[in-house]
């Protein structure tokens, strides 16, 4: 009974500034995150996908719901455990499996792996494993945006144990100085690879934020609407020349830190716990109240992913003899517009 | 003798000294309750206790750093890198502070920094480096690479009591592909070079994982007798054991998995060059990574790292010269 | 008549546990380090001293209050600006000279130039010139002291610009989270080179202790019984288990960067106001009303500083076949105890 | 054509440059208001504003990261290290994010990184390494070292212009003390080497500094006729122009103001071992600074330093082999 009051109250707690269709594509872009990783999990089993896996079940709010509030001309550094942010970027299914097998036709052709990629031409910068760099990216595309005097924002996702390197440092301070439209979240999984909080810092980082001079917010990780709208208001102080926000999503990450890992050093109960407050259930049944037929969505996403995987498989492998080929770029390549699918850009024009 | 994998020698030569000397301890990422990415400091923990060994929050330059401030008093600290690639976010505690402070000071650094290194398996530009020859060209630091579980775990003894910073490159495609006889309790492996298989026509020069590339592409090649020289140590650099073997056989290639410009290989071919070519019947012939990141997919990746049938090309056409 | 009383007051202002002696030890060595840095600046102008010359002009109190804090076991990692505590620890005035010098008989034998020596037979560590490493060093030494369980301290200086690296963040979340007897004292005197404040941070650093979970706090950094009574209680802290603490220390770079910048960027003004509140009168005004006799105190430092001068001119320069000696070390060479003269550890044995 | 020392000609670059295009800006500590350590954007401030000759806070990894990141969307950072030994706080951004990027993410990365190098001025173990041959062992990283002041400009302009990160080495010790006829506008030169003396019996190589201790140390030795050739660029490597002037010389001395071992000049000497032993009627002799920090005092540095007496030893012996 309890639960089922919560779950109504849950089901209400929707974001004033999105639509059905928004609150629909949310939960799109998770099922597809979970399906592909999922389906990504069997494949490495199954020896087609070379190296290590990383994936983000349990997270896919933090990714999806920040990157619905970004538009078409905002730039994303996505981590890790963020592939809904590809997602809603545009990047395909079958772009997607032909980077985890490296084939030909993936985002990186084959020369990078796993989730180390990034469309450029969607607006998408692909991360480096070093642990956060690329907040200092995201600090510098907004210095480019502040220079130019556009109204753009850009944002970056990374881990709680990323907050202990002293890029954060740089970045935070770097931002908060330059007043830059910049938005840091902060994806507090609970564990860094094996490595709990309590030894990673002494104080949670969002009490940071005020001593960089700009705000910081703990959200639900575990609910998209909520890091839909957290996103979206600090994406307005942002181009209005507010400057940077930290969001933390408190979040749990389900999985081991990569395939081999079997989180033995998890508790169980911890697991259990946070299962009750899977992500997609929530959103779903958000969806459901809208009296939307989330199983029909569940099928659909099915069948574009084993679309995906089908059409992933039929790619070659790179040749070899490429391999050396374009260390060097002979004219510029840069960044271009990614989709921005939600709403409030339609209606009022893309920098809404 | 028991019989290890080269990195059950690693483990066994940090669990020797830690239990011979207090004042040794690990610090990384993960290390602890997890025992490393690798396992390398599996069970330490519940035989050492968390304060010696020490998970660390994920700050490479803290590691560094406070590793050496530590060992100003005399603690011998071991750094983990989770992975080599992360020392370039720890490059200047160690080349600045740790390289250059017992020159500066005379304030020694009695830091060992273990770097699991080299490509392979699909690690992709980040978790395939080879960055020695960046510590090569930083005065100060030790450098060693081994081949064997051997001198894995002699190597890292003699770098933990050694009481300079020194820099312990372990090739994680050894890890547990190497297996051998490693001699039990504590014994030092010197800094010098070893001659990995005797040869009279033609010398391969190699270090850590390429040692095994070179004797499995030399084992029989048409007969000839080769010599494969396993470096261990690039500082020092042991440029007797090189030069005399030269002398030997008049004629050499040299191999570098980490990306030529630059390389250890350079240097050893300078060394040659200046100090051998009048014993030389050749040019002196380098296999080396091409300058550019490790591709992660296989294909790629099997295209810019030396394989066996690199070295055997090379080692005939040199023989045929 | 009101600067009569406030001065009265400022004498008054006395720390409790400091002893007649410790307080004209304070002012002797607040005065020894600007009696050797106006002389040394006189040597460089002779051409005499190569390379750059940097000094602490107005700063005394910083290094002088703090190091007379600490006991012969702690250890200091001194910086660009603390002249005083290398002096407090025992280094004579001609191993100054000689070391500013580039003479065998310097401190670092020729090897590291001006500010750039420690002396390891007294419990210091030499600086690096990048800023602010130190700090993660001397969090290291503190990780010592408490993996040995030895009631121990470690200290060290840096600036406010140092304050934007990432080694800022590293060794204050390190220390943080390890509870480490370190104290941090950042030396904000309102320059960092050429930059001011508000273009290094957005809010005050001291602010940040806090989220890094230990106490913050400013002092007067022109006081040296202010800045000594700030670090004893630090100390005890530290020793006591209680971890950090960043003390701020306000002040004000009086010379340029080094001895080749004019400081033309800095505002007359604002060098006349601080003039006013130069560290050494205000401790010379606090000894005078003890009945201690200054000048001879003066007289006695002067005549110090001419004899060490002589003794260091009379040095040979090192010799060049040594330059690529003792690169490697062939046995360990360890930080051993320095001079820790303040009474109060003569009175409690010196792990006070 | 107006004479300007190396120092300014590496100002007008960046002048005539941020002039034209819109897009170029710089940034760095101290750069703005104080016109940088050592004056080379001096007046910059007044004539493009403080968004365009940005001061930093103190941060190198911020510096060269904020720059990458800026670059992506079209806009031509210069980033100024302080001293080039501070390089070392900004290397992971600089190796790892933007040596990679274009490499792994069809990314281009259009950033210059100036780095004041060099020693012979006292400045001691941080204000005096030469950190190039790190950057030459990093891929996807251009290198170049101009020697001279119109080489300066047209180097810097070409870097500018070029997508991919360049490093740029400007000695310190070049700074006011070479002198030349500049052209004015903005003029590239290309990444490749230059012949600053032609000669037959033996050549020289070196870039930078160097460059002025080869011809002054081979202006009129016993009457021999000696080539020097200078690099200019790193990265790329002229190949062909060093593997032509050895053929034509069959004697070479390499010199590296930079720590031995690893160095530019062991990759040159490991080229010229490989593609010219032929050629070669003498060892290929190096002349480098030992591995060691460079020393404070004058007598101690100057011992370490490569002098142009070290250098006309190395070329006579050489000659007379
Ligand atoms: C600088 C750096 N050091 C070490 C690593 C190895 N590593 C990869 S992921 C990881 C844990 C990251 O934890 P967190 O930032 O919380 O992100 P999460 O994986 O939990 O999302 C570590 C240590 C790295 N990627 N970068
Ligand atoms: C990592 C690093 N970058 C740049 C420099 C060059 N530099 C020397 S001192 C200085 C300013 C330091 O300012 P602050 O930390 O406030 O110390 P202060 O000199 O004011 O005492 C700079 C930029 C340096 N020493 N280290
Ligand atoms: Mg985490
Ligand atoms: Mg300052």
């Amino acid at each position: 009974m309890a639960t089922e009051t919560a779950r109504i109250a849950e089901a209400a707690s929707a974001s004033e500034h999105l639509t059905a269709e928004d609150r629909v594509g949310l939960l799109r872009a998770m099922l597809m995150m979970r399906a592909i990783e999922e389906r990504a999990m069997t494949l490495y089993r199954q020896g087609k996908v070379p190296g290590s896996f990383y994936d983000g079940y349990g997270q896919e709010a933090v990714s999806a719901g920040a990157a619905w509030a970004m538009a078409p001309q905002d730039r994303l550094c996505i981590l890790h455990r963020d592939l809904a942010a590809h997602v809603i970027r545009g990047v395909t299914p079958a772009r997607i499996f032909a980077q985890y097998m490296g084939r030909e036709g993936g985002v990186t052709n084959g020369r990078e792996g796993n989730v180390h990629f990034g469309d450029r031409h969607l607006g998408c910068v692909g991360m480096v494993s070093m642990l956060p760099d690329m907040m200092v990216i995201a600090t510098g595309l907004a210095m480019a945006f502040k220079l130019r005097g556009e109204a753009r924002c850009a944002i970056t996702w990374f881990g709680d144990g990323s907050t202990s390197r002293g890029d954060f440092h740089e970045a935070m301070n770097w931002a908060g100085v330059q007043k830059l439209p910049v938005i840091f979240v902060l994806e507090n999984n609970q564990y860094a690879y094996s490595t709990p909080l309590d030894q990673q810092f002494a104080v949670d980082p969002v009490e940071r934020a005020a001593a960089y001079g700009f705000p910081g917010r703990t959200v639900d990780g575990n609910d998209a609407e909520a890091m839909f709208d957290a996103t979206r208001e600090a994406r307005e102080r942002a181009i209005g020349g507010g400057g940077p926000t930290l969001i933390e999503a408190v979040t749990m990450r389900m999985h081991g830190h990569a395939a081999h890992d079997d989180m033995k050093y998890v508790p169980k109960e911890q697991v259990e716990e946070w299962r009750a407050k899977d992500p997609i259930d929530r959103q779903a049944r958000r969806v459901e109240e809208l009296g939307h037929d989330v199983n029909a969505l569940r099928a659909e996403v099915k069948a574009e992913v084993e679309a995906g995987v089908e059409e992933a498989l039929a790619m070659p492998m790179p040749d070899g003899d490429g391999a050396t080929a374009q260390l060097f770029a002979d004219e510029p390549a840069l960044l271009s517009d990614g989709r921005g699918p939600w709403s409030g850009f339609a209606r009022s024009g893309s920098d809404a | 003798m028991p019989k290890l994998t080269y990195l059950q020698a690693i483990s066994d030569a940090m669990r020797e000294e830690m239990r011979a000397d207090e004042d040794v301890f690990v610090m990384g990422e993960d290390i602890g309750v997890f025992g490393g990415a690798f396992k390398v400091t599996d069970g330490f923990i519940d035989e050492f206790g968390p304060q010696r060994v020490m998970d660390t929050p994920l700050a490479e330059s803290g590691i560094i750093g406070t590793a050496i401030g530590a060992s100003f008093e005399g603690l011998k600290p071991i750094c983990e890198m989770q992975f080599s690639d992360f020392i370039a976010c720890g490059f200047d505690q160690l080349v600045n502070v740790a390289g250059k402070m017992f020159y500066r000071q005379g304030l020694s650094v009695n830091i060992t920094v273990r770097l699991p290194s080299g490509g392979g398996f699909s690690g992709g530009p980040f978790h395939s480096q080879n960055p020695e020859a960046w510590f090569m060209h930083s005065p100060g630091l030790k450098v060693v690479a081994p081949s064997t579980a051997e001198d894995a775990k002699g190597l890292l003894i003699k770098a933990i009591h050694d009481p300079n910073p020194v820099v312990f490159m372990e090739h994680k495609h050894l890890y547990r592909r190497v297996k051998g006889e490693v001699p039990a309790g504590r014994y030092e492996t010197p800094f010098t070079a070893r001659i990995a298989r005797e040869g009279e026509d033609l010398t391969v020069i190699a270090y850590g994982a390429m040692v095994h590339t070179a004797l499995e592409a030399t084992e029989n090649i048409d007969g000839a007798s080769i010599e494969v020289l396993d470096l261990r140590s690039l500082v020092p650099l042991d440029e007797e054991a090189i030069l005399a073997s030269v002398r030997k056989t008049s004629k050499v290639v040299i191999i570098d998995e980490a990306n030529r410009t630059c390389a250890a290989g350079a240097q050893v071919a300078a060394i040659i060059a200046e100090k051998a070519w009048e014993d030389l019947d050749g040019p002196v012939v380098r296999v080396a990574t091409p300058d550019v990141p490790i591709p992660f997919s296989p294909p790629l990746e099997q295209a810019v790292l030396p394989q066996v049938d690199d070295v055997k090309e090379a080692v005939r056409e040199l023989l045929a010269y």
